[in-house]
């Protein structure tokens, strides 16, 4: 600090002026590197919303502005199509129209891809009901497409889940990306929120059946 | 496999494991030439025997 | 001889900080000349010497975690240098340098018998099964510092050893017999955008690689560090690989264990 | 046509009708020469091998052919340095099939790598620590012992005898022919035993590896013991049908129970010390590195490695043909001698496919699971190529040279008009028997 800012500073430095603001509990975190306030209690949290819920609202219930929540499920005949598929990103693979380079589909896993099949995550317990196995080539379709996928068996995805990785089933681009995978844009359909109007639902119904 | 390559080192394993392989090709080739040399040897005294 | 204290090159891999982006493979890929196919989803044909495996600790859904884990060449000390593929070579084609602790492999000396690749218990040995390809135009972006290798021949992570070379030379024509820390790190270490890998000389007590799993020179450099573990400790095999974990189950992933060992955890 | 060639005395089959049998055979022949093209010239990438299957189909072939080509090593052994002097009537066809084995052994060899150009890099580089360089090298040294005891069979057909100095060559080869067998018997023991080695070594492949004495594993001992258990059983089993298939009997049963009975004792030996290394590998070496014994056996894809592999190999293929064949009533009955050469000969080869193929398929990282493998046409076909290439060297043997010393005997055998021996020839051809006798 230096000037008229320095001049009107009424400290030496900003550590002095620290060490007299703060007294007691400057040493302390000097010493421990933080400081604890041993009086604080924390508020309750029914206390800290003025609302009908006691929760966090968008609106009050006094403005009425917006419609009931109303889940909106993904598009397609559950009897007919029993699973949901959802897409997810691969740390190795470009998900938007840019299509990835040579390297990564090289560095891409054997769980994604496997020859010129997308393999897509399906939990155990669903692989077993629909007598799926791991690494089998199968037929998943949705409303609005087809694609022939290979399964890859794994607890992390959620029963009643398919999940795909972004970013395959390009038509363009060099041979060692084009027409690799299926793409989830073209098995996939927008339902709108009718509230809003934008385009909603993370996922499309989905089958999933021995090819 | 010769002491002139560069990875040739004179330790037990190079002795061991060399000296028993040219022993046994030392063997098997003196051995052939002796029945070669002997062969032509004894055919030839046979040819003269003919000849008499 | 004391003057010159030999070196040991090794890698300390955090897999808490990995995120399994690859970024090493391709770093390693574009350094050392990997070739391409067209399709190289049969990871047991194609070539790459950093692999990250994706392992996950077994438990139905929703308990399930993953762990990704980067493998380069684990540069195997053994006993004494007596790591499982050097001894086993017929052509000397690799080799165990004493003075960096890492293992070459002669590309033009190796004439394709595979007994390295099976005395390998990592998959780190691998097969030149084609002819070597690059993609149209990146022939022109090979490095050059690193020969490309012939089909038939086995080939492998050298822990970059011309990025040494290249530095000990430079260190030399300074005047200099000692290189500093950073002027050699591998194409990966440099490449991790996590900062999960670390490299460098595990007998030089300065080096981070040394202090953060603390070798054990009593135990062929068994890790100190009860977070620190090298992949399967048990078959004496004596990396210079080691990884870092907060998970008990990832720790245990790194070795075989028979069932009466169920509740103990190595180190 | 040929009957100048074929020795005198004995009944060969028509010339036509070993012309078709011939071109049967070459007909796979040429199949595995196609094989053996695309592999030269396009490369490994024709096998279905990969980067955790490096050794397979081939590898295990050569250990296979070497274990039961030990006949030839283990019966010269006993033929020249014990003094059995009986299996000189088997011998010559030991050799035979040895010899045939062993170039086998090698032409794979030479398919089986990357840089087949490079191949004498083996030699030239050599690093004495592996048990491959040892393999190389005893194989080729001891292909070269096997040659030396071949070729006065070959000097001893009708015609080539004529030669005076062919026919003093072959008299002088056999004379030393104790020399070379010991020299035989020095290299097949090494090169055996580190056959055995090749996997033994493998510290940090648990299935494989085996403790041992200084730098041999204990597979280094197995594999010559059980080769030279063995190999005689194939030299029987090999007699046995060459005896069904030209339909006649060529070597005194005697001579068979003798060498059947020496097999016995081996192969009895041999499966003890198996079974007591199976159990310390079991119960020491495999839990020292994390690994329980039926970890081995368990969990891989269709049972493929079940323990059912480890019953069949020492239990039914072990100690069955070793009871049969170390009993009196085993060996003189016809079917228990040919179950038991069969078992003996499957157990073998199971044994050499275990010991390469199993040791790769054991997943050893955690978090990998078990590899399968299943070979491609190419590799069938290269396999397959020389046996054919064996057999036909068998045929030709068996129709032109002496190879039987008491097929004469068993088979007496009334020359046809145009075959009568002429004075001069009756004598040459009471020589060229001699030295196989001798």
């Amino acid at each position: 600090m230096g000037g008229a800012v320095g001049n009107a500073f009424a400290w030496d430095s900003y550590e002095a002026c620290l060490g007299q603001t703060l007294g007691d509990r400057w040493d302390v975190l000097v010493e421990q590197g933080f400081w604890e306030n041993t009086d604080f209690s924390q508020g309750r949290w029914a206390d800290a919303f003025e609302t009908d819920s006691s929760k966090f609202e968008f609106a009050g219930s006094q403005i009425n502005a917006l419609p009931a929540y109303n889940p909106v499920s993904p598009p397609g005949d559950e009897s007919f199509y029993p699973l949901v598929l959802v897409p997810y990103d691969s740390m190795r693979l470009a998900s938007g129209y840019i299509g990835s380079p040579p390297f990564l589909i090289k560095a891409l896993e054997a769980t994604i891809l496997k020859g010129n099949d997308v393999l897509v995550e399906v939990n155990p317990a669903t692989a077993a009901k629909y007598g799926l196995k791991d690494g089998r080539q199968a037929t998943l379709s949705t409303p609005r497409g087809k694609a022939v996928v290979k399964v890859h068996v794994f607890d992390g995805i959620m029963p009643g889940v398919i999940a795909i990785a972004r970013g395959l089933g390009h038509t363009a681009y060099d041979k060692f990306l084009a027409h690799k995978g299926a793409s989830y844009n073209a098995l996939s359909a927008v339902v709108e929120d009718p509230a809003t109007g934008l385009d909603a639902a993370w996922g499309i119904r989905a089958k999933l059946g021995k090819a | 496999m010769f002491p002139f390559s560069f990875e040739w080192i004179w330790d037990a394993g190079h002795m061991v494991f060399m000296g028993g392989l040219w022993y046994a090709l030392t063997i098997m080739g003196l051995g052939v030439t002796y029945c070669i040399i002997k062969a032509a040897v004894d055919a030839s005294g046979e040819n003269d025997g003919n000849h008499h | 001889m004391k003057h010159e204290k030999a070196k040991k090159f090794g890698m300390v891999i955090d897999l808490d900080k990995c995120t399994g982006c690859g970024t090493c493979m391709v770093a390693c890929m574009a350094e050392n000349n990997v070739p391409f196919r067209e399709d190289d989803t049969d990871k047991l044909i194609s070539v790459a010497w950093m692999r990250v495996y994706r392992l996950t600790n077994g438990k139905p859904f929703p308990h399930t975690e993953e762990c990704f884990l980067p493998r380069p060449c684990m540069q195997c000390e053994g006993h004494d240098g007596h790591s499982p593929c050097v001894s086993v070579c017929p052509a000397t084609a690799t080799d165990y340098d004493m003075s960096t602790g890492i293992v070459s492999q002669i590309y033009t000396r190796c004439f394709g018998c595979r007994y390295c690749m099976a005395a390998c218990p990592y998959h780190v040995r691998q097969f030149n099964w084609w002819d070597p390809l690059w993609p149209e135009k990146m022939t022109e972006s090979l490095n050059p510092d690193v020969s490309v290798r012939m089909r038939g021949v086995v080939e492998k992570c050298s822990f970059c050893i011309h990025r040494y070379q290249t530095a000990t030379q430079k260190a030399n024509l300074e005047g200099r017999r000692e290189l500093e820390e950073d002027e050699y790190q591998t194409a990966c270490t440099q490449a991790c955008p996590a900062g999960a890998i670390t490299f460098g000389d595990l007998n030089n007590p300065g080096h981070a690689v040394h202090q953060m799993v603390k070798p054990d020179p009593n135990h062929g450099g068994r890790p100190k560090n009860p977070k620190a573990f090298r992949l399967l400790e048990r078959l004496g095999t004596n990396p210079k690989v080691y990884y870092l974990s907060s998970r008990k189950w990832v720790r245990r992933a790194g070795d075989n264990y028979i069932r009466q060992e169920g509740s103990q955890n190595h180190s | 046509m040929d009957s100048a060639l074929i020795p005198k005395g004995v009944k060969r089959c028509p010339t036509w009708q070993f012309v078709l049998w011939i071109g049967a055979v070459s007909g796979v022949l040429l199949w595995g020469v196609v094989a053996m093209v695309l592999i030269y010239f396009k490369g490994l990438n024709q096998t279905n091998m990969n980067n955790a299957y490096g050794f397979a189909l081939w590898i295990w072939a050569d250990l296979a052919v070497i274990a039961l080509g030990g006949g030839a090593f283990f019966t010269g052994f006993l033929r020249y340095l014990v003094g059995k002097d009986e299996l000189k009537n088997i011998v010559n066809y030991a050799v035979l099939v040895g010899f045939c084995c062993y170039v086998s052994a090698l032409m794979i060899l030479g398919f089986d790598i990357g840089q087949p150009l490079r191949g004498w890099f083996i030699f030239w580089h050599a690093n004495v620590h592996s048990m491959l360089t040892e393999v190389a090298f005893c194989l080729s040294a001891y292909l070269g012992v096997l040659t030396i005891e071949y070729i006065p069979l070959i000097l001893e057909n009708r015609q080539i005898n004529k030669v005076p100095f062919f026919h003093h060559l072959a008299h002088n080869m056999h004379e030393i022919m104790a020399v070379f067998a010991a020299t035989g018997a020095f290299l097949s023991f090494f090169h055996q035993g580190s056959l055995g080695g090749v996997p033994g070594v493998l510290f940090a492949r648990p299935f494989g590896y085996r403790t041992g004495v200084f730098v041999w594993p204990w597979t280094f001992f197995l594999f010559t013991w059980s080769a030279a258990a063995c190999g005689p059983c194939f030299t029987i089993f090999i007699t046995k049908l060459t005896e069904k298939i030209v339909g006649k009997k060529l070597v005194k049963d005697n001579v068979i129970e003798l060498l059947a009975k020496i097999s016995g004792w081996m192969l009895t030996g041999y499966i003890i010390a198996k079974i007591i290394d199976t159990v310390y590998w079991a119960t020491v070496t495999a839990p020292s590195k994390g690994f329980a014994f039926m970890d081995f056996y368990t969990n891989n894809p269709g049972s493929i490695y079940g323990i059912w592999i480890l019953i069949a190999e020492i239990g039914i293929c072990g100690v069955i043909p070793a009871a049969i064949l170390i009993t009196d009533r085993g060996r003189k009955s016809k079917t228990a001698l040919w179950l038991a050469v069969l078992l003996a000969i499957i157990g073998v080869c199971l044994n050499r496919w275990v010991m390469v193929l199993q040791v790769l398929a054991v997943p050893v990282l955690s978090f990998e699971s078990w590899f399968t493998y299943f070979p491609s046409w190419q590799e069938i076909a290269t396999t397959i190529l020389p046996v054919a290439l064996g057999t036909i060297v068998v045929s030709l043997s068996y129709r032109y040279l002496p190879v039987f010393p008491q097929e004469r005997e068993l088979n007496p055998y009334e020359p046809a008009a145009d075959d009568v021996l002429e004075p001069e020839t009756q004598e040459l051809a009471e020589a060229e028997l001699k030295p196989a006798q001798a």
